[in-house]
């Protein structure tokens, strides 16, 4: 719950914080300048508000990953479904382009498209989708496959429903938490990407996102001038931010996954009894209290 | 692979395992207190950083236009060393010259001078040198062969120059060629792609001790002609990537003798030591300037090269990327270095007083100019050159202020200076070109002498902006040796500067230079001032290569 | 085939075993108690929940998560004299499972380690319980040929292996170290008819060669007439009725529940779906009935003998037995 | 033999990937807006002869030849590691310059990844093992805040306080500057010394995916009949953890290993710009600062290739630890 609690907190900072900050770009005050309490979180090299860059390079950033997380998921569950669905042999030729794509290194092609490309946000955007799809088809064709044959989507098939309809209504509808997860992947894996570019200095150095800060804070000699301010609050918004959805992820996780709620309940329950399970896994021996007060519910 | 294996084994694998992150841990935790890469213990060796660079290419070539410092000055030398800290000239490989008449130069060669393979220097060397740059267009730095008609070595310590024309200024050009062996050179068979791997010079520092991308060492010149000197062992040069790879390696203690700009130098460097921290960053390194293609783009105009000017807050310029180590550009653009050259009268009016931050002025001239609304030029700049980064950023900022779109765009230096000098940019923050007198300087702003088209490689004058009534003032300056006459011409060509803007001044570059006097003292300062200290200066460094020498506990 | 006089292999006394779920414990297992001698082949039946392999597992103290043993005592009768398996060290329960009493798992491909040889397997159990060395090799080729496998069996690993290949190989596992009692959880469910015979038959021929009692599980309850001694029901958690196989063949099923099993095998095979002849649904252990947890679905049924609000006690007669309140009233 | 034949058949797919990545590089220069020739081969004017020039454009499939000529020649080129001259490095033959840099990148990503693997997976089999114990608690969510911070992130921060302030390791290169490359134990030493922060910082930030893909994969394993079956065999606990479940855990998060490597190694090569760590990272910035396209292309080749080296490793190391692949696959 903490991950959806802060995830939100950033949506809105995204949404609403730039209303209350000022220009990121603007100069306020002397370079370098410690965080007080005109600038809380201080001033960069060249004078701008730390807070307000932190501030506003959270609403590019954020959406750039949300757009590159629902074009990669869809982009994989598009390919990876289909191969599921496609027969022998639309399944090799997808498979193959899928652990094609897997095994090219994402990170190195993203860095020369985008030194290829103009440099914008977009193209980053763009990079990203291209180099980071390939592994949600993967899982999402793993577990197409086992559901596609399951009895009740046999029979559609058998019933003669298309593969689209079949696909509509019977296999995505299973996928979702899955999906959800695979979204919440794909959103941190491109806020990683997208800053790790920009800092390298392939992005677009004029706008404002947290990749860019960074480059800024590195170009403006952050280190040597121990203005530790001017890359930590961006460091930490970014991991911030992947933690909430990690977590958030852990918490699909257990909505999807019954059995390690079981798993938890349990310990919890031998632990008020003062039981565990020991190195060697045996059943655990917690005897009924015969006139200690009711703890069970069955009589 | 399975086999048999038993319990025993199993635990063993454990505590290997275990045994392996208590190894981690300790190599984290206690272990790495000595491991910090500190310069060895030698005397005598000074680790010099005056440029940046990933990698060094073993190339000495001191003919090269692209010819890496020290080859130019400290393998190889000149006749004559400029020194701008005391607007002197310094004998060096010759002992003295003069003007025969108006066009014939005769200078004295220094006797006993030897390269550093014992083969006798003379006159004969510095001819050929001529006459290898007369070959070689390429080699012709400074286009000594524009004014030059011959050169001959009268004897073995005389060497006489005939000019063609009457051509003051060709005086500093020829006295700071450096001088190759012609014994050597005589026998290459391409010099302009000669690399010179083992070079035979006359300087303080030529044996190439050790050679490797990453660093490089040179040695002192067995047979050098100033008795006593070199007083230290060996230069060490590092290849830092970045002013802030070098700045750390600087404050940490690894390098003697730096040409870096330094952010909050006092605060960075100076308190961590403040017995052996210095530095001097003398306001004598030229002004920097925003150019503005003027051969294509809006640029062209005047009035929006003025508007751009008018658009930059060079207050908030200089506080933000300068740390205010220097000063804000007047329209004139001469620095301190000129001091005695300013005209005060050359700005006289407002409309002259182009430099001043006035965001109004600059809207209205933009619109009066009809620059299209979705005009968005780039900014070039080098990476890693992080102070000229931010100023173009500031820059940037400051011209969308008056709603041009301007963008930064970074490129490592010799990227960046191939835009340049092809005229492929439409503003480029860039340096100037410095000489005795503002002749050379306006000479690269303004001269129609020195206008290539675009596309084609120029040394100079970038921005592509000739003027006619600026070119005939500076054949008048050519021909003119009289100081009084000189302040004249100066101050005309002041006004036209003013009047046509060929280039943005933004404000001087000081001289970075900062020592470090834990290992090696004798550096010049402020108050010592027998020469500038920032390394890169050429060949004004020679003065201080010779001077530096190792501390005697 | 009364084996009466003899103290019993394993003894079962009042075993109760809970499911720990969200809303609390769940009793799976409520107060079995079982006996089973040496050589004998008890089978063990029930419909699926009743609480058979949860009874197997608990009594091997191998039941994982979310289980839990809540009282009761598992006697293990070998050279130390009686011992409850419930109350032993962590090292002697260690040293007693595998050579006193051992068990085929349900899933025999489950069951074997993929990635190692199937003699390593044997030997590791072997190793574990102080086998010398030596004896390794020669043991491991005994055991193969036990269950009538090739020698070089030995050297495959389980994936290389039919299905029938490997249960084979479970069970020479399980027989490695000469248990006195085998659990074997629906050791056929995932084979066909005809080696589901092959191995139940070997199964039978080994505990009368070796000696050792055997418990099978199974829902399969016209193969276990065939091949076992003594039939036990198992409902709701509860045993229901302990019999002969030669009662039940003559038709003397004492529990209403038996009865209905019975008559829910027409043929010498069928399924769980067979048990519909049934009425009503499988007790729900969330909220079971009170009284007889049968009453729903017995014909039998009447609140005048305390079927809907006692739970029948168990009825022993010599050593078999029956918790039904109208067991002995005629129809 | 059969071991043979799979081999043969990772080959074959390592074949086409790479015949992929080929193709890729191939468009990559005509994503160039305007025309990619004058764009990428602009700076050679005035160092090259016309001729070398032309042939050079040629060798990159940029002449004026058809599209699938132009491919051939690039694809005869590529194969015979003739990537042109580096525009940055010039007149050094682009090979050359990936050469050393790859070394580079090799040692640290190698150590950093194996020793990150290593403990990682390691850690998710005790997580598993203790599951619900304090490892298994406060460890996953702490190694996801630390993961989550970008690599080069905490390559500064690192370098900030061991390197700048603590001084406690060297801030920049490979050795230090004043030791000749040898195969002395100094030297090593120094080698070891320069790669550690660097190597640390890919450490830490990978650790937690490998612990929690590990400690998952086992919590699935120590599910199955197979670990109840080993336990009641009377195996000790740790050879239950170790030769039942690790073993079996491991096949999946080996099969991820090669997939990872692609990622760690992208991370890796920002590290490498934070300190100047000579390897392809810090050469692949140097070629998008200098708009050295020969150099960049030929950087991401040599990647790729050593991705899908480091993949085949991989596929040979199943082969022992899953005897599944070994026979009848």
């Amino acid at each position: 719950m903490v991950g959806a609690w802060l995830f939100g907190a950033f949506v809105l900072l995204a949404i609403f914080g730039p209303l209350f900050v000022g220009d990121p770009l603007a100069y306020v005050g002397a370079p370098h300048g410690s965080p007080s309490a005109a600038h809380w979180f201080g001033t960069t090299g060249q004078g701008q508000d730390v807070l307000a860059q932190v501030v506003v390079g959270t609403r590019v950033s954020l959406l750039l990953g949300v757009l590159v997380g629902v074009v990669v998921v869809s982009v994989g569950a598009l390919v990876g479904v289909s191969a599921a669905l496609a027969g022998p042999r639309g399944d090799r030729a997808l498979n193959l382009l899928i652990n094609v794509f897997l095994v090219i290194p994402g990170l190195p092609l993203a860095i020369v498209l985008a030194a290829f490309l103009p440099k914008s946000p977009w193209t980053i955007a763009a990079v990203l989708m291209f180099t980071g799809w390939a592994w949600n088809a993967r899982v999402l064709r793993a577990q197409a496959m086992a559901i596609r044959d399951r009895d009740f989507v046999a029979a559609a098939i058998c019933a003669g429903e298309s593969r689209l309809g079949v696909l509509w209504r019977e296999v995505l509808p299973q996928l979702r938490a899955l999906l959800m997860a695979q979204f919440i992947g794909a959103i941190i894996f491109a806020i990683g990407a997208q800053v790790g570019l920009e800092y390298i200095g392939v992005g677009d150095i004029s706008v404002t996102t947290w990749g860019t800060n960074l480059y800024w804070a590195a170009n403006d000699s952050a280190l040597l001038t121990g203005s530790w301010w001017t890359f930590v609050p961006t460091g930490v918004m970014i991991a911030l931010l992947s933690f909430a959805l990690v977590m958030l992820n852990f918490g699909v996780d257990e909505l999807a996954n019954p059995r390690l709620t079981t798993g938890r309940i349990f310990d919890a329950w031998l632990r008020t009894r003062n039981a565990s399970v020991g190195p060697d896994a045996a059943t655990p021996i917690v005897p009924l209290v015969q006139d200690g007060p009711q703890e069970d519910a069955r009589p | 692979m399975p086999g048999g294996s038993h319990a025993g084994h199993q635990r063993r694998r454990g505590v290997r395992l275990v045994g392996l992150l208590i190894a981690v841990g300790w190599s984290l935790v206690a272990g790495p207190g000595c491991l910090a890469d500190k310069p060895p213990a030698r005397s005598g060796v000074v680790t010099v950083s005056h440029q940046q660079s990933a990698t060094w290419v073993r190339n000495f070539n001191p003919l090269m236009p692209n010819s890496r410092w020290p080859a130019a000055a400290g393998v190889y030398e000149p006749m004559m060393v400029f020194n701008t800290a005391k607007d002197s000239w310094t004998p060096w490989l010759a002992t003295a010259a003069r003007w025969v008449d108006d066009l014939t130069l005769e200078v004295d060669i220094r006797d006993g001078v030897l390269f550093s393979d014992g083969t006798p220097f003379t006159a004969a060397d510095v001819a050929f040198t001529f006459g290898l740059v007369k070959q070689h267009k390429a080699l012709d730095q400074r286009a000594v062969w524009s004014f030059l008609a011959s050169v001959e070595a009268t004897s073995p310590t005389g060497v006489r120059f005939v000019f063609s024309k009457r051509y003051a200024p060709g005086f500093g050009d020829l006295m700071e060629q450096p001088i190759v062996a012609k014994h050597i050179y005589a026998k290459v068979k391409d010099p302009v792609s000669f690399a010179d791997a083992t070079p035979v010079g006359t300087g303080p520092f030529t044996e190439i001790n050790a050679f490797r991308p990453q660093v490089y060492e040179l040695g002192k010149n067995p047979h050098y002609w100033q008795p006593g000197k070199p007083m230290v062992d060996a230069l060490r040069l590092p290849a830092f990537v970045s002013n802030d790879a070098a700045n750390l390696a600087l404050v940490m203690g690894e390098v003697d003798w730096s040409g870096n700009f330094i952010p909050a130098v006092d605060r960075v460097f100076v308190n961590r030591d403040p017995e052996h921290h210095g530095y001097w960053f003398a306001e004598g390194g030229g002004m920097v300037f925003l150019y503005a293609n003027t051969a294509r783009g809006p640029t062209q105009k005047a009035s929006v090269r003025k508007a751009l000017s008018h658009a930059v807050n060079r207050e908030l310029l200089v506080e933000v990327a300068m740390y205010n180590y220097t000063s804000p550009a007047r329209a004139h653009g001469l620095s301190e270095t000129y001091a005695a050259w300013r005209d005060p009268s050359a700005i006289a009016g407002d409309a002259d007083n182009w430099t001043r931050f006035d965001p109004d002025a600059a809207k209205r001239l933009l619109a009066g100019a009809a620059v299209p609304a979705d005009w968005s030029p780039s900014i070039i700049v080098v990476s890693g050159w992080s102070d000229w980064v931010r100023a173009a950023q500031v820059v940037a900022r400051s011209l969308q202020g008056v709603g041009v779109n301007a963008r930064v765009e970074t490129y490592e230096f010799g990227a960046w200076f191939e835009r340049v000098q092809k005229g492929d940019f439409d503003l480029a923050i860039g340096w100037s070109v410095e000489g005795p007198t503002p002749y050379s300087f306006y000479k690269w702003l303004m001269s129609a002498e020195t206008r290539k088209p675009l596309g084609e490689t120029s040394s100079g004058n970038w921005h592509r902006f000739a003027d006619p009534a600026a070119s005939k003032l500076l054949e008048q300056f050519q021909v003119t040796t009289e100081r009084a006459a000189q302040g004249e011409l100066s101050n005309a060509l002041q006004r036209r500067f003013v009047a046509t803007a060929p280039a943005i001044p933004l404000f001087a570059n000081p001289l970075w230079g900062a020592y470090n006097t834990s290992r090696i003292e004798g550096f010049p300062t402020a108050a010592d001032p027998y020469a500038p200290l920032a390394p890169h200066k050429m060949p004004a460094c020679l003065l201080t290569m010779t001077s530096l020498k190792p501390v005697t506990k | 085939m009364s084996t009466k006089t003899r103290t019993p292999v394993m003894a079962i006394r009042n075993l109760v075993v809970d499911y720990v779920t969200q809303e609390g414990p769940l009793r799976v297992v409520d107060g079995v108690s079982l006996d089973v001698h040496a050589g004998e082949l008890l089978g063990l039946a029930g419909e699926s929940g009743s609480g058979k392999s949860t009874l197997a597992l608990a009594a091997m103290r191998a039941l994982g998560a979310p289980g839990v043993i809540r009282g009761g005592e598992v006697l293990l009768s070998g050279d130390n004299g009686v011992e409850d398996l419930l109350r032993m060290s962590p090292a002697r329960l260690q040293e007693v499972r595998w050579s006193d009493v051992a068990m085929v798992v349900q899933s025999a491909m489950g069951a074997l380690n993929p990635v190692l040889k199937v003699r390593d397997q044997i030997i590791d159990a072997l190793v574990a319980h102080g086998v010398p060395k030596a004896r390794h090799a020669p043991r491991v080729a005994e055991l193969m040929q036990s269950v009538s496998l090739p020698p070089e069996t030995a050297d495959a690993y389980p994936h290389q292996l039919s299905g029938g290949m490997r249960q084979r190989v479970v069970i020479a596992m399980a027989i490695a170290l000469r248990p006195r009692l085998l659990w074997m959880d629906e050791p056929t469910t995932a084979l066909d008819v005809i080696v589901e015979r092959e191995i139940l038959e070997l199964v039978a021929e080994l505990s009368r060669k070796e000696g050792f009692g055997v418990v099978l599980i199974t829902h399969d309850l016209p193969r276990m007439l065939e091949v076992c001694d003594t039939v036990a029901i198992m409902y709701g958690g509860r045993l229901a009725e302990l019999a002969t196989v030669d009662v039940i063949h003559r038709g003397g099923a004492r529990h209403p529940y038996t009865s209905g099993l019975m008559a829910a095998f027409p043929s010498l095979h069928g399924d769980e779906s067979a048990l519909q002849a049934i009425p009503g649904d499988a007790v729900s252990l969330r909220q079971p009935p009170t009284g007889c947890r049968f009453h729903p679905r017995c014909a039998r049924a009447q609140a005048s003998s305390g079927c809907m609000d006692r739970t029948p006690p168990w009825r022993q007669t010599n050593r078999l037995g029956v918790a039904c309140h109208r067991a002995d009233e005629p129809e | 033999m059969s071991v043979l034949r799979f081999l043969a058949s990772r080959l074959g797919f390592y074949a086409i990937a790479a015949f992929v990545a080929l193709t890729i590089n191939f468009f990559l220069p005509r994503l160039l807006p305007g025309d990619p020739a004058t764009a990428i081969f602009g700076r050679f004017q005035g160092k090259l002869q016309p001729e070398a020039l032309e042939a050079l454009k040629e060798a990159f499939g940029l002449a004026d030849a058809p599209l699938f000529e132009q491919y051939f020649t690039y694809l005869g080129h590529v194969l015979t590691g003739d990537f042109g001259p580096s525009v940055s490095h010039f007149p050094e033959p682009v090979s050359a310059v990936i050469g050393q840099g790859l070394l580079w990148t090799v040692l640290l990503v190698g150590l950093a990844v194996v020793i990150s693997f290593i403990i990682g997976t390691a850690l998710g089999v005790f997580a598993a093992w203790r599951r619900g114990g304090r490892l298994d608690r406060w460890l996953p969510p702490i190694l996801a805040l630390v993961g989550a911070f970008p690599y080069f992130w905490l390559a500064m921060l690192m370098l900030y306080i061991f390197g700048f302030e603590l001084g406690w390791f060297p801030v920049r290169h490979a050795h230090s500057d004043h030791l000749e490359p040898a195969w002395t134990l100094t030297f090593i030493g120094d080698v070891l010394a320069h790669a550690a922060l660097p190597a640390l910082s890919v450490i830490i930030v990978s650790l937690g995916g490998w612990l929690l893909s590990m400690r998952n994969s086992m919590i699935a394993v120590l599910g199955d009949e197979s670990i109840a079956l080993a336990r009641m065999k009377g195996l000790s606990p740790r050879k239950v953890m170790w030769r039942y479940a690790a073993r079996n855990a491991i096949i999946p998060n080996v099969t991820s290993f090669g997939m990872a490597l692609g990622f760690v190694l992208g991370g890796s090569l920002l590290t490498e710009v934070v300190f100047g760590y000579p390897g392809t990272g810090y050469l692949m910035l140097e070629a998008i600062q200098s708009q050295d396209y020969p150099l960049m292309q030929g950087l991401f080749l040599a990647i790729t290739l050593a991705v899908l080296a480091a993949n085949f490793l991989v596929d040979i190391a199943l082969i022992f630890i899953d005897p599944r692949t070994r026979i009848r696959r």
